[in-house]
């Protein structure tokens, strides 16, 4: 049969590389990276992971993660688990981890001394659950930045902004000039994102924790939060001409200069440098949007589902030790654009934005993400509120917060 | 006639008929056998399926359901959800349109193709081809065709109409009527068929008569052939209206749910929650309301179409 | 009116026609009637309507990127490319796997061939036994089933996910061939049960006498003569198998994914700028099987729905 | 034919009821077939006959009653373990396969060994003449062919009892009598029971040992054709059989000083030949006497005198219809003779009062 031969050859070819190793056990891992800077990342932990004599084989869920986290949740409550799969740390795989359908990491984590090297520690935390590790962070993802393109302003003939303020002051020029202010693409998660990043900035980081982790409805109907849905409303005022879905066709247009910014997290860099833009030349990252200068902790990780065939198992160790490898942690992310999360390795080769972040870091400038704070079903109505802001003008700034105010009432 | 349905209601005649009579339960056993898997499918999985649904809708599962009874909360919920109000008003509409533009442009297809017309095999394949691509491909084109940013809007501007506009996908105010658009595309081919066959199947002499009489084509069409279409129309109605209640792929595909949440429907609502949100019992309460309205809608017509006894 | 007006009229039919200027023989057809008019123009602008989205795939398939961005979408293209052909069967990414979507197809085609096998298989037989050998209770199920058809597959995913786990045959092929049975099963019962039900009744009880039971006049009688309905159903199935990605993407793993979710993947792992050649390429590949199995029963397909949809 | 014991009895029906849901079709039906004999149930669309036939086919399950076939208790019987061999209206061949296929399918399901079926199949070939079409799809015979090939189906079985389900009714009315002839004619060289249900009088009048009239699930009159034709049991049967039906005429039935008579309007016919079926009594009674009993102007010999006048003649070939109007009631009169009236003639009515039939109005059965 032809497709037998055809597998035979993709296996053949992907042997090639570690030729020589027998015995390899192929780990299925399943994960959403599948734009361009996400790929050539994802490619890097396949590299290392490959070496060790194992073999990866890529289960990529094309989309974003609301579209994969689902089938990747049928098949380990399906009873077909995969080897290991990506989630956000966080509250995504709580129940997974309580009905005990993953794999409890703890001695691999004592064993490679994880409570050591990771950094800032309260990562781990988000994989801790009744005190055993059941996670592998590899990244550090920070949602609160604006990225600028330094041809738009240009073009427009206005002075790059240093903050988000002076950037809402330039958006009438650069509407005149022809160019979108700010990029918010149509997927909901951006544009609850995006109100997420001007809570921590506009806001300030006490204000987003009172917020969301307090989850204090009272205050979020208040005037501090009044003053976010002010900018929230500058924001989507600014949006309004962006007709593109994904993420990256909107860092797309800022990386071609048709939109001025976009507030997005640091996974944008990968498709600028992917695209050969140098940071400070032809780009500009401001993280927290030059307000409120700190990195929340979030970010990727990869969790483990409990399996039965004890070679799989073994090679979930290696994947896991793998990952959090200096060599591969470095490789990773600097792909990735993200920062690793270990403070020991070098990281010279970085870019400027990434060095940036690593500064914060380093300064201990860290916050939660509503990726800890929230569970998914807040977090899905919070989407759908703010999807509706932005696309309707009609939807008042009072009546937003009311909703939103009522939303934080029933948060969990 | 059929007369095999009189089974179920005999009874034992007396002492001596009955010894030769076989078991009622193996009586027709190879039909019982053979339907196995239709009973399986009905029983397990569309009841089986339907009764946990409805049980677990009274649950606060979120992304394992547990048997945590918290009475109608999710229900509540869903009806105070602007979204859930949002897409049962796209539902509507957007059934409304499907349903009436199916049929009638469907059906005006399959009458100018009946006229005896010349190449009738290639225009009915051009009719009908869209139905052979899924709606995400369907939804990908249309999407692309209706950004205004290069679809029409924008070469019709290039022509120097500037101040044209059509970006129905991008319009919060009519974005539902711009993904029935491809939905139509998609749609009516089949239903030309549906239409096509049942024209064909109409007696000649009707026409005669109508012709002698003096009858305008029209009328004759809306008062003789449609009526006696009266089966084709039911096969028709059950395969539009199941394709409505089920919309989804067309939706994700074209707009996600967009411009913010103004193309919602009540499919996606479901999906979302359950396994986005991981909100399982908000989801089972959305399929839930869902269920119920095509219970009340479909069952009792269902009766009366398939149950009746003849 | 007497037999003599009528004869009397016939006669002066009879003068009439020697005039020049009365109508004898044949009436004149004029091509360029205003009913020809109307129809064909109706026709025609219908077929630009449905045809204009086919047009801008092909067309927009054979450019370059550079002429994308740069001309309008209806415009044929300057140069022709086949790149994005071959980059969509063969080489697109998606994560680590660069394979486009060749590996789709053939697992497509795993999937589709039994799926529609069993459904049409289980179907058939259904609209026989609820034609011709009612049982009690039959009536139920077939409503139950009806109603099933229009319950949102999205409903049944979670319920569906733990039944295939009990079984033991989450995420193997054969589950999803099962899940591609039981969705299909309502519609195509339907079709099956009117078929059958439009045959004369009179054959079935003929068959009875002779002794065939209910597998020797499904196996000998009816299916002899139920091509047309056949194709009809295998139509449907092929195109709605084919055509599937919920289900391919829940209830498979990636080393079976169908055709479609690849396309998905391809056309939703933007990599920079959107390829729209390649994605119009692979929508088309992808949409390929399903048009040539309508292109090649075209005729069946409508004389087959006669059958089957038009008696009730 | 006098009632057969049980023992020499090919089909015996024993109160056979059938319902569906709350219709019910057949009400305790009895009915004894002789061995050898042509039943013929007739009656109008919807009353039952082919329920019947089908319920003796196993066809329809019963909801009460026993049937018998050959003294056995079939009442549960598959159709084939029956021993009957039926025949369809529609034919019912099988269109896929040929002549010769679907003459030997009962066989070769049953597994009848190969040279006995082609004996068989060249028998009923050689009896219905159907040999040169053997090897044709019954797409390629014309309906009378088609109904012969039907026949031979049942023929192959080598059975007992033949059913026959309107057998002649798509034919057209030459082929229907040729092969009404040849059923006949098989009958007589089979010797076998055969029931055979129709809507037609002519084929149940030429072909019958016995006439079942069906009506309302129920068996009205099962007697000989003759007495069937000449001494109905009620004013259904009287009327179904019969072209042009039996004239009634409603009226009363009068003591006039010993002699009963019946009157309507000024008309009054003395009863005194007539074979009162009961004991007489005075009442509303429905005076019926068919078109050939009755004739025009043939004198002075019967003890009354009708006048009327002629309203539309209709020459039928061998015979003419005489419409006119007895007591506001359409009469019609069949003559044979040379001369036919006129319209709007004035006539005189004759007949002999043994050849009526009387009716109790309310009740309809014969007095």
């Amino acid at each position: 049969m032809r497709y037998k031969l055809l597998t035979a050859a993709l296996a053949a070819t992907a042997a090639l590389q570690f030729a020589g190793q027998a015995a390899a056990t192929d780990l299925e891992v399943t994960h959403w990276w599948t734009s361009g800077g996400e790929a050539a990342a994802v490619a890097e932990l396949a590299k290392a992971f490959d070496a060790t004599g194992n073999h990866w084989v890529d289960g990529a869920i094309a989309g974003s993660g609301g579209t994969a986290r689902p089938i990747m949740i049928s098949r380990i409550t399906g009873g077909d688990p995969m080897g290991a799969t990506q989630f956000n740390h966080g509250r995504q795989a709580e129940e997974l981890v309580q009905a005990g359908l993953m794999r409890d990491l703890t001695d691999v984590a004592t064993k490679g001394k994880w409570t050591d090297v990771v950094r800032p520690k309260s990562l781990l935390d988000g994989c801790t659950i009744d005190g055993k590790i059941y996670c592998v962070p590899v990244n550090i993802h920070s949602w609160q930045w604006l990225w600028l393109s330094n041809e738009a302003f240009e073009k427009a003939g206005v002075p790059l902004p240093k903050d988000w303020n002076e950037f809402v002051a330039a958006a009438p020029a650069l509407e005149k000039a022809g160019i979108i202010p700010l990029a918010v693409g149509g997927q909901a998660w951006q544009s609850s994102g995006a109100f997420d990043v001007l809570l921590a900035a506009v806001g300030g980081t006490d204000t987003f924790l009172k917020v969301y982790k307090d989850k204090d409805a009272k205050f979020a109907a208040g005037p501090e939060v009044a003053k976010v849905f002010k900018a929230a409303d500058d924001a989507r005022k600014m949006a309004k001409n962006t007709n593109v879905q994904d993420w990256n066709q909107a860092t797309n247009l800022v990386i071609t200069g048709k939109a001025a910014g976009q507030i997005m997290g640091d996974w944008a860099q990968g498709e600028f440098q992917v695209a050969g833009k140098t940071a400070g030349k032809d780009y500009t990252c401001l993280p927290g949007l030059g307000l409120n200068e700190v990195i929340a902790t979030g970010g990727d990780a990869f969790y483990f589902p409990l399996l039965k065939d004890a070679d799989k198992s073994k090679a979930q160790e290696v994947l896991a030790e793998t990952l959090l490898d200096p060599k591969t942690q470095v490789a990773f992310n600097l792909k990735k654009g993200s920062l690793p999360v270990r403070g020991d390795v070098d990281l010279n080769a970085a870019n400027d934005c990434m060095k940036k972040g690593l500064a914060i870091l380093a300064k201990g400038a860290v916050m939660p993400w509503t990726d800890q704070l929230l569970s998914q079903d807040t977090q899905k109505q919070k989407e759908d509120l703010f999807a509706e802001f932005f696309a309707k003008p009609e939807l008042t700034v009072e009546d937003a917060q009311k909703r939103f105010a009522d939303l934080i009432a029933s948060a969990d | 006639m059929r007369g095999r349905e009189c089974t179920a209601l005999t009874q034992p005649a007396d002492e001596m008929s009955k010894s030769a009579r076989p078991n009622l339960l193996f009586r027709n056993l190879n039909a019982k056998v053979a339907s196995i898997p239709m009973i399986l499918t009905a029983m397990v999985v569309f009841v089986g399926g339907t009764v946990w649904t409805v049980l677990y809708s009274f649950t606060n599962s979120k992304l394992l359901p547990r048997l945590n009874f918290v009475g109608l909360d999710q229900y509540y919920r869903l009806w105070a959800a602007p979204r859930w109000l949002i897409s049962i008003e796209n539902l509507l509409i957007y059934g409304a349109i499907s349903l009436v533009f199916s049929l009638v442009i469907g059906f005006l297809l399959a009458a100018l193709l009946d006229q005896k017309i010349r190449f009738e095999d290639t225009f009915r394949t051009i009719f009908l081809y869209p139905f052979a691509l899924s709606f995400i491909v369907t939804g990908l084109v249309w999407q692309w065709l209706l950004n205004p940013d290069f679809g029409i809007q924008h070469v019709v501007r290039d022509l120097g109409w500037t101040s044209f506009s059509f970006d129905p996908l991008y319009n919060s105010s009519i974005v539902i009527y711009g993904i029935s658009i491809a939905a139509l595309w998609q749609g009516t081919g089949l239903i030309m068929c549906l239409m096509l066959a049942g024209l064909r199947g109409i007696d000649e002499d009707i026409w005669k008569a109508a012709r002698v009489d003096g009858i305008p084509m029209w009328k004759t069409y809306l008062f003789i052939v449609i009526p006696m279409m009266r089966p084709v129309f039911i096969t028709t109605l059950v395969i539009i209206a199941s394709g409505i209640v089920k919309v989804y792929d067309l939706v994700v595909a074209q707009t996600s749910g967009g411009p913010g949440i103004a193309s919602e429907v009540p499919a996606k609502y479901v999906y979302d929650y359950m396994f986005f949100a991981q909100n399982l019992g908000q989801g089972f309460a959305a399929s839930t309301m869902m269920l119920l309205s095509v219970v009340i809608v479909i069952v009792p017509w269902a009766y009366l179409e398939f149950g009746r006894r003849k | 009116m007497s037999i003599a007006d009528i004869t009397a009229q016939a006669s002066v039919a009879a003068g009439a026609r020697q005039d020049i200027a009365g109508p004898y023989g044949p009436k004149p057809r004029r091509v360029i009637s205003r009913r020809n008019v109307f129809l064909y123009g109706t026709l025609f602008v219908m077929a630009v309507y449905y045809l204009l989205p086919l047009y801008v795939m092909i067309v927009t398939s054979l450019k370059g990127m550079p002429e994308i961005r740069l001309g309008n979408i209806f415009s044929p293209p300057l140069e022709i490319t086949f790149e994005p052909w071959v980059k969509a069967w063969s080489t697109a990414c998606t994560g680590l796997n660069c394979d486009g979507l060749s590996r789709g197809f053939w697992n497509s085609v795993r999937i589709t061939v039994p799926s529609v096998l069993l459904s049409i298989a289980i179907a058939s037989v259904n609209g026989y036994a609820l034609a011709n050998w009612r049982f009690k209770g039959a009536d139920t199920f077939f409503i139950i089933l009806i109603v099933g058809a229009f319950i949102p597959y999205q409903v049944m995913i979670y319920p569906i996910v733990i039944i295939l786990r009990e079984i033991g045959l989450y995420g193997s092929l054969s589950g999803l061939v099962i899940v591609h049975s039981i969705f299909g099963m309502p519609i195509l019962t339907l079709l099956f049960r009117n078929y059958f039900a439009s045959m004369p009744e009179e054959l079935f009880r003929a068959a009875r006498v002779d002794g065939a039971g209910f597998w020797g006049i499904f196996l000998r009688i009816m299916l002899p003569m139920s091509l047309p309905i056949f194709v009809v159903a295998i139509i449907l199935q092929v195109t709605g198998i084919w055509n599937d990605f919920l289900f391919g993407v829940v209830y498979t793993r990636p080393d079976t994914y169908p055709m479609t979710v690849q396309l998905n993947n391809i056309v939703n792992s933007v990599q920079g700028v959107k390829e729209y050649n390649v994605n119009m390429a692979a929508t088309i590949l992808t949409g390929l099987v399903p048009l040539i199995v309508y292109f090649i029963s075209g005729k069946l397909f409508v004389r087959g729905i006669a059958a089957g949809a038009v008696k009730g | 034919m006098a009632m057969t014991a049980a023992n020499d009895t090919s089909v015996s029906i024993q109160d056979l009821s059938l319902n569906f849901g709350a219709v019910t079709v057949l009400e305790t039906l009895n009915l004894d077939v002789a061995d050898g004999e042509f039943i013929v149930l007739l009656g109008p669309s919807g009353c039952g006959k082919s329920t019947l036939l089908n319920c003796i086919a196993g066809l329809l399950d019963v909801s009460e009653g026993r049937i018998f076939i050959k003294g056995k208790n079939v009442t549960w019987e598959e159709p084939k373990d029956r021993g009957i061999g039926m025949v369809f209206q529609s034919y019912a061949l099988y269109p896929q396969m040929t002549v010769e296929k679907n003459l030997s399918f009962g066989l070769r399901v049953a597994g009848t060994p190969r040279e006995e079926i082609a004996k068989r199949i060249a028998r009923a070939a050689e009896i219905l003449q159907i040999e040169p079409l053997l090897q044709r799809k019954p797409a390629a015979l014309s309906g009378g062919q088609r109904q012969r090939v039907a026949i031979g189906r049942a023929l192959v079985r080598d059975v007992d009892v033949f059913l026959f389900d309107e057998p002649l009714s798509n034919l057209d009315a030459k082929l229907r009598a040729e092969l009404r002839v040849e059923i006949k004619l098989l009958h007589r060289k089979l010797q076998n029971t055969m029931i055979y249900v129709t809507h037609d009088q002519i084929e149940a009048m030429t072909l019958a040992d016995r006439i079942a009239v069906m009506k309302g699930g129920v068996i009205q009159q099962l007697d000989a054709p003759q007495t069937i034709y000449n001494r109905p049991v009620n004013r259904f049967v009287a009327g179904f059989l019969g072209s042009p039906a039996m004239n009634f005429v409603d009226g009363r039935l009068e003591d006039a000083d010993g002699g009963w008579r019946f009157a309507a309007e000024d008309i009054k016919i003395p009863l005194g030949t007539y074979d009162f079926a009961k004991p007489p009594a005075p009442g509303a009674v429905t005076f019926g006497i068919r078109p050939e009993h009755v004739s025009l102007n043939s004198g002075t010999g019967w003890p009354f005198s009708i006048a009327a006048n002629v309203e539309v003649v209709e020459p039928m070939g061998s015979d003419t219809l005489v419409w006119l109007k007895l007591a506001q009631q359409n009469f019609s009169v069949r003559v044979t003779s040379e001369r036919t009236p006129k319209n709007d003639e004035a006539v005189t009515l004759g007949f002999d009062p043994m050849r009526a039939s009387l009716f109790d109005t309310a009740t309809g059965t014969r007095i």
